[in-house]
């Protein structure tokens, strides 16, 4: 029986990893040479690099049901505080550390913000961060003054997003660090466990002492952290501040929570399905462009892979839950999927 | 019952609350002009948000109607410009593109079983990205071709000042609301979004009830994409772009919840307007972008904090007194 | 039928108007108000057209100045349109979404008595004036100097702006059709960067991974340049690359001075912004009646080609 | 002469993940008889009639009703043929209205249109016709559970039908609601309905049925002629051992423990109102009365998890927090009432759930020790015998009475001074609810005292060592010593004072 589970959990473990070797596949048929090669993963990484960051701290709000849509918003003013707070300080190392600090300080204040909004006035995160997101870009204008401001050196700043180690992109050791922060916290911690508990049942879970308010409040500003750790790096990427930097990011980086397997209803989801969501959407972008198929068409595949790729997950999962065998394939699935509601 | 009602005044209150501090602090808001041309901006939007109130009743939602808004457009302006098809011809096309668009949704999610989120999000991709690849070109090159056929234009006119588009959004709300409240299906509608598990248990086909809430959506897009073609006089590729997200807000804003069940057309009138006469106002003050984008956020914070106190409040109220005529009705049982 | 479209609304209102038009206003006396709607702002070159308006408007004690936000979306710009004429603002600078879909717009202005004066784009009616980049010649500028650049032969690549924006076709058609030209150069692929530094990058790494040999890039514009130029620095490979951009902002110029870049089309675009709100002061003054024009005016900026050898002549003050 | 048979479910399987929960399950119903089907909590009972009523397709067998063989594919199937049911698990839309629900499925309509009046005149009748007290308007959310368990009975009821089955219908109603329920039930026997009742409280049973069916493992264990049998061998077939019986009426006694908990003049407005009593260590405080006297916001008051408006909360001589994780941590527990929405989190593992409250045990600086929670995890499975024993199946996957047990495996590895628990058996087996209930009496005997709150009399009677009565938001009496019956609790329940205790 325990044993049975297991197994199951097992395919289930793989399914995921299983279409990413699917695509992978293709493409190196598509593109033998090229694709599989060290270059070209280190090129996919850094396209996610940015985005993965957000989504390593964006997932903590969804899996208490919430959704943060101004996390865009909050790396281009953390961004912005970076540029400003170096070039006041004239370009030292003061001035990038303490930047970063003010950036990220801003990153966690504005989550924080959210946090309370939202866990005391019981209001939807949606609209609470969808209006958020117009302020603090709002904010990010006023600190630019709507100009460029370039900002290529010191060099410990232009690192951060643009250098390299060991002929590693140093923005993809960020991401890894950062997704194995995440990974700990979520499954290692208290907090993990708390905040899959309080989106799964935030009454049961106040009724075991669990401080529910106080568990969003953290979420909102982790969510806030990697954004602000992520305009930082866009900022050093791009040596400038920008008020509409990283705009739409948001979108991205749902994208690759929702495609990974996270419900925004909250409660389920997991960050490495939400990385398996980025790397697919990163490696279909990259596989797209090493085909040398016009950006025009990028949109309709893009589409058409995701659709494939999560049903082909739904599939399996209805599969190993048992429910899709017997006579009608389709009604026991659909039955499942009713449960699983 | 009584409760809802008290929101709607509430909500109704907030609204006026607006119109008043707008009119009374700026000479142009309570023009003629401005107010039917404030009636016109929010019906686009207006329009498609009778369609997603459905979804979002049934606890879904759709990011893809700003794209099949595009979409349908798009076709619509090939027709017009490679064809010599009657507008009427046209406009029947559109709505048929967007009712099948939105089927599409539909069949995504209730047979593959993609979560709307996902499912709405490729299709999103999907018919932006089509509406790209059909733009007209000339020598290889966007062209986007002004519209000069009367029959189309004449749908983005007006009567005596007011436009066709709002006209019809009132047709479609008051639709829309008939739906919902007076037939089968918006019954059907409410159930499975408050609990798709006991609609199942009652017998209801929610994949049906999914279906056709999404093609409703999808017919509501195709009615946007007329208009706003009718409107700017030309289609781009990006044509609708961010649509899906002024509509999901301005139902949001009208008391839909995202855990389904709740809300109505109305409300998401009402929210269409809210969202509408804000962006109209403030573009009235002069003010710098900075300062227009942070009043704007801090309008809709102020509001949605508001709405939830005082409901809150009217809860605990309502509570109390039902606790107390329990006692007078003796209450033993 | 009772229906009237826009258009008639508006010929309507100025078959009446046109020998009257809109008062004449002493800018120097008179409150005026002058809006400007460029396509998105935050953006380098917005940012400094509205610096150089400003300037330009500085004298005028009564002169009110006031962007607004265009979102990179044509609905928006119609809306805001449709507010400033209800406004009865002055004069409209606008920097149009599209050409085709901002017309009506730009009509109902024209006829409300207000002179729009567009920046780049056209609008597909006639209307006040146009101040104008280049964009195909632009494009053409380009090929020609990378060419040379390459000796007459190499393999070029291009990272295009978002799909479908009028400006990215029109340059890279410009190069397309001058690059044809020069047999022994192959253009080898073509792929959207967004208009992003970022994105840029990305799209540098992937065509780096893909071609061992890459000797020109073209990017739609300077921010693009920038990601491309530090991807293939990056990668070791940025010397004798000839990565061109187009627009000529400042860090562009600080790139092509630290060799990074191998050159822009720089615009003065201060002066195009200055030249917008002079156009505009003089038509407020004016009794001209810009709404029955049969044509537009245009206004080219002159495109100028910067390399490193010609980019000390952009002194500090022009640089933006 | 054999009866003629409505109903006949031959050799039914099923299975959910790979595990076959109905292995062959044989039932019959004959017309006009009410049968009762048996089993523990898990033995398919659930499944069964789900089945029966099309919400899930069968892996094998026959159903045969009314002579023929029939496919049920869906809920609307079987409500053609005439099967109306009552879920276990609610099937209400808390956002529509009583009328709404009660129609849901069944509308009357007229070119798609609602015929509204029509709707709500035909609930009228139907709720007068059968004596229920429930506005027909009122929306479903803002009902006590009560309520809601008789809008769920009028809509089985509002279909014409030949079967109606009923899964737990009493699990949430007070013994006055019950008593008309059976009354329901009567009168429809007599009209000719056949009803299929699913209970675990066997005096129901044994007072409605004619036949009963006893489930064990997935199997049909045995039908019986209700005069063919006597309790303890229901039980016997049920669980397949004999269950060590205990007297139905306890003898109370008042404990000269210290008093560890106690209440002074205790009030909230609208709820309950200068409540005061002592508990003592190592006692079981029964608390009895109906529904909605304001029993489980004492409860949920005490614990911390609701605010109170005046009066005292003394622990062990000092004031008690109001908030629940400083009760916590000073060793109170609390069994929630609505199982589902309060007890536990239904996606997340049995392990998981009981590390909820033991994050002092199995994490340092907020870092979890895995070892530690899985050996918590195991210990709770073996030590409450939760089925399936893998502490990492999600608690929403059990049993109700798995449920349960993972609920109380969140305490038991705690160190209590203090267990609250509400309704701890409802919709619980026997079986079960007997080791449940040792489980509570060993905590007493551990020196925990224990606040049991309860509206099935005999669990009450059983348990408590001393029982307090609630009324209307008042202590109403208290029974501290003697023998006492049901009568005596229900009395003064209803307000009744002449007998003296
Ligand atoms: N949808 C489902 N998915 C997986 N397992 C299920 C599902 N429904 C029921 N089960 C399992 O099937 C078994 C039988 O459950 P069922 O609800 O029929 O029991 P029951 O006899 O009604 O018990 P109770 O008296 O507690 O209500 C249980 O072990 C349960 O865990
Ligand atoms: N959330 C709520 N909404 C409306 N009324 C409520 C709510 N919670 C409690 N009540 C009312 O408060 C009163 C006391 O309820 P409480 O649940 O404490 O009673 P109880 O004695 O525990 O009853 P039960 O046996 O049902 O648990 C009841 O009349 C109930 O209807
Ligand atoms: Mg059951
Ligand atoms: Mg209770």
């Amino acid at each position: 029986m325990v044993k049975r589970e297991n197994k199951k959990k097992l395919n289930a473990n793989f399914q995921k990893p299983l279409i990413l070797l699917i695509v992978i596949i293709i493409l190196t048929i598509l593109q033998p040479s090229v694709f599989l090669t060290i270059d070209n993963f280190k090129g996919i990484m850094l396209s996610i690099s940015i985005y993965g960051i957000m989504v390593c701290g964006t997932i903590f709000p969804i899996l208490l049901g919430g959704i943060d849509l101004s996390v865009g918003a909050t790396a281009a003013v953390s961004g912005a505080c970076v540029v400003l707070t170096i070039i006041r300080f004239n370009y030292s190392t003061t001035g990038v550390i303490l930047g970063i600090l003010v950036g990220l300080a801003v990153g966690v204040g504005t989550g924080v913000i959210h946090g309370m909004i939202v866990a005391n006035f019981k209001v939807p995160a949606f609209l609470i961060t969808l209006a958020t997101q117009n302020i603090i870009y709002g904010i990010a204008q006023l600190l630019t003054n709507n100009q460029v401001i370039s900002c290529m050196k010191p060099k410990l700043f232009t690192f951060l997003g643009g250098g390299r180690l060991l002929g590693v992109p140093f923005s993809i050791y960020i991401l890894i660090i950062i997704v194995i922060t995440s990974y700990f916290v979520l499954n290692h911690t208290r907090l993990g466990r708390n905040i899959y508990a309080v989106g799964g049942n935030s009454e049961a879970s106040d009724l075991s002492g669990i401080n529910s308010k106080k568990i969003q409040l953290i979420a909102y500003a982790i969510s806030g952290f990697t954004a602000a750790l992520a305009g930082i790096v866009l900022a050093s990427m791009n040596q400038q501040a920008i008020a509409k930097a990283a705009q739409g990011y948001e979108n991205d980086v749902l994208t690759a929570i929702v495609v990974g397997g996270t419900s925004l209803m909250g409660g389920e989801g997991s960050l490495l399905g939400a990385v398996w969501g980025a790397l697919l959407v990163g490696m279909i972008g990259n596989g797209l462009r090493l085909m040398g198929i016009p950006s025009t068409y990028h949109g309709v595949v893009k589409g058409i892979v995701i659709i494939i790729a999560v049903s082909a997950d739904a599939y399996t999962r209805y599969k190993n839950s048992g429910l899709s065998k017997g006579k009608s394939t389709k009604r026991f699935a659909r039955r499942a999927n009713v449960e699983n509601n | 019952m009584r409760q809802e009602k008290i929101r709607r005044l509430v909500s109704i209150a907030l609204l006026l609350v607006l119109v008043i501090v707008f009119g009374t602090t700026s000479e142009y808001f309570f023009t003629t002009t401005n107010i039917l041309t404030l009636l016109r901006e929010c019906s686009v939007v207006g329009i498609i948000s009778v369609g997603v109130s459905f979804i979002i009743i049934t606890a879904g939602i759709d990011l893809s109607t700003g794209a099949i808004v595009g979409f349908t457009a798009m076709i619509c302006a090939n027709l017009l410009y490679y064809t010599n098809m009657p507008a009427q011809m046209i406009i029947v096309i559109a709505l048929l593109i967007g009712t099948l668009a939105g089927y599409l949704n539909g069949i995504l999610v209730t047979k593959l079983r993609l979560p709307d989120f996902i499912a709405t999000l490729s299709t999103q991709f999907l018919f932006r990205g089509l509406a790209l690849i059909c733009a007209i070109r000339t020598s290889g090159v966007i062209t986007n071709k002004v519209i000069d056929n009367r029959g189309i234009l004449v749908m983005g006119g007006s009567i005596s000042g007011l436009y066709l588009v709002t006209i019809v959004f009132i047709i479609v709300a008051v639709l829309g609301q008939i739906i919902l409240k007076k037939t089968q299906l918006g019954v059907y509608t409410y159930a499975t979004g408050a609990n798709r598990k006991s609609a199942e248990l009652s017998g209801i086909d929610t994949d049906k009830v999914k279906r056709s809430v999404f093609t409703i959506t999808g017919f509501c897009c195709g009615i946007a994409a007329i208009f706003l073609m009718a409107k700017l006089g030309s289609v781009t590729p990006d044509t609708g772009t961010g649509l899906e997200f002024e509509v999901i807000a301005a139902v949001v804003v009208g008391g839909c919840a995202f855990s389904g069940g709740r809300g109505d057309i109305f409300g998401s009138v009402i929210g269409a307007l809210f969202m509408a006469i804000l962006s109209n106002g403030i573009l009235k003050y002069n003010l710098p972008t900075a300062t227009q984008l942070i009043v704007k956020g801090s309008v809709i914070v102020i509001m949605v904090v508001f709405d939830s106190l005082y409901n809150g409040y009217m809860e605990k109220k309502i509570r109390e007194k039902s606790k107390e005529l329990e006692e007078l009705s003796g209450g033993e049982a | 039928s009772s229906v009237k479209t826009d258009d008639e609304v508006s010929k309507k209102t100025s078959s009446t108007s046109q020998e009257v038009k809109a008062e004449v206003k002493n800018p120097y006396k008179d409150e005026v108000k002058i809006a400007f709607v460029p396509n998105v702002i935050g953006d380098s070159v917005a940012a400094a057209w509205s610096t150089g308006m400003k300037d330009e408007l500085a004298v005028y004690d009564n002169v009110t100045f006031q962007t607004f936000d265009g979102k990179a979306s044509a609905e928006t710009q119609t809306q805001i349109m449709a507010d400033l004429v209800n406004q009865k603002y002055d004069a409209i600078v606008l920097q149009s979404a599209d050409s085709a879909a901002l017309a009506t717009s730009v009509k109902q202005a024209e006829a409300a008595g207000i002179p729009v004066i567009t920046l780049n784009l056209d609008a597909d009616t006639p209307h006040a004036g146009l101040i104008a980049m280049v964009d195909y010649e632009a494009g053409k500028l380009v090929a020609k100097n990378m060419a040379e650049g390459m000796n007459k032969t190499g393999k070029v690549v291009i990272i295009q702006a978002t799909a479908g924006a009028t400006r990215g076709e029109n340059l890279e058609a410009g190069f397309r059709d001058e690059m044809a030209n020069y047999q022994d150069v192959e253009i080898l692929d073509a792929q959207s960067g967004e208009w992003l530094t970022e994105k840029a990058n990305v799209v540098m790494n992937d065509f780096l991974t893909k071609y061992k040999q890459i000797d020109g890039v073209f990017c739609h514009n300077d921010a693009m340049a920038e990601g491309a130029s530090q991807a293939a620095e990056a990668a070791g490979r940025l010397d004798g690359m000839q990565i061109w951009g187009a627009d000529g902002e400042a860090k562009a110029l600080e790139y092509i001075e630290q060799g990074k870049m191998a050159g822009t089309i720089y615009t003065n675009c201060f002066d195009q912004g200055a030249t917008a709100a002079r156009l505009a002061m003089y038509l407020i003054g004016s009794e001209t009646v810009t709404s029955s024009y049969t044509s537009t005016p245009i206004v080219k900026m002159a495109p100028i080609v910067v390399t490193p050898e010609t980019v000390g002549s952009i002194g500090e003050n022009i640089r933006w | 002469m054999e009866a003629e048979k409505l109903l006949v479910m031959q050799n039914i399987q099923k299975s959910f993940n790979d595990v076959q929960v109905l292995k062959s399950v044989d039932l019959d119903i004959n017309v006009g008889e009410v049968h009762a089907l048996m089993g523990e909590n898990g033995a398919g009972k659930s499944t069964l009639i789900k089945i029966l009523t099309g919400v899930y397709p069968k892996d094998g067998g026959k159903i045969i009703y009314l002579g023929k063989e029939r496919e049920i594919n869906s809920r609307k199937d079987a409500a053609n043929l005439g099967i109306g049911v009552i879920y276990q698990d609610f099937s209400l839309i808390p956002t529509l209205s009583v009328v709404q629900n009660i129609m849901l499925g069944k509308e009357k309509n007229k070119f798609g249109f609602l015929e509204s009046k029509k709707m709500e005149q035909h609930v009228i009748n139907l709720i007068k016709e059968y004596g229920f007290d429930i506005n027909p308007h009122a929306i479903v959310e803002t009902l006590s559970i009560a309520k809601r368990q008789t809008v769920e009975i009028l809509k089985a009821l509002c279909e014409e039908s030949s079967l109606i089955i009923m899964d737990e219908p009493t699990a949430s109603l007070s013994a006055k609601e019950s008593e008309s329920l059976f009354e329901i039930i009567n009168r429809l026997r007599d009209k000719g309905v056949s009803i299929l009742y699913i209970s675990h409280r066997l005096e129901e049973v044994f007072r409605l049925a004619d036949r009963l069916t006893v489930l064990r493992d997935g199997r049909k264990e045995a039908v019986v002629e209700k005069g063919e049998i006597n309790p303890p061998d229901v039980i016997r077939l049920m669980i397949g051992k004999q269950l060590s019986e205990a007297t139905a009426s306890n003898a109370l006694k008042k404990s000269t423990n210290e008093v560890v908990l106690k209440l002074e003049n205790l009030c909230k407005k609208g709820l309950f109102n200068n409540v005061s009593f002592e508990v003592h260590k190592g006692e079981i405080l029964g608390i009895g009365g109906l529904v909605g006297a304001g029993r489980t916001e004492v409860l949920r008051c005490i614990y911390g998890a609701d605010p109170y408006d005046s009066g005292n909360i003394v622990f062990e001589g000092e004031p008690l927090p109001n908030v629940v994780n400083k009760t916590i941590q000073k060793g109170f527990g609390l069994i929630p009432e609505d199982r589902r929405n309060q007890g536990f989190v239904p996606l997340l593992s049995i392990e998981k759930n009981i590390v909820l409250t033991n994050f002092d045990k199995t994490s340092k600086n907020g870092v979890m020790n895995a070892k530690k929670e899985k050996k918590l995890g195991q210990e709770a499975v073996k030590d409450l015998d939760i089925r399936p024993n893998n502490p990492l199946i999600p608690v929403g996957n059990l049993s109700g009475g798995n449920q349960q047990k993972a609920v109380l495996g969140k305490w038991l590895c705690r160190d209590l001074k203090v267990l609250l628990i509400d309704e701890p058996t409802a919709g619980i087996d026997i079986g079960a609810k007997d080791e449940i209930y040792k489980i509570i009496e060993n905590l007493a005997k551990d020196g925990v005292a224990v606040i049991l709150v309860s509206s099935d009399l005999q669990e009450l009677l059983r348990v408590s060592t001393r029982i307090v009565v609630m009324r209307k938001g008042k202590v109403f009496k208290e029974f501290a010593s003697g023998r006492i019956t049901q009568e005596d609790i229900l009395m003064a329940a209803s307000g009744i004072q002449e007998k003296e205790a």
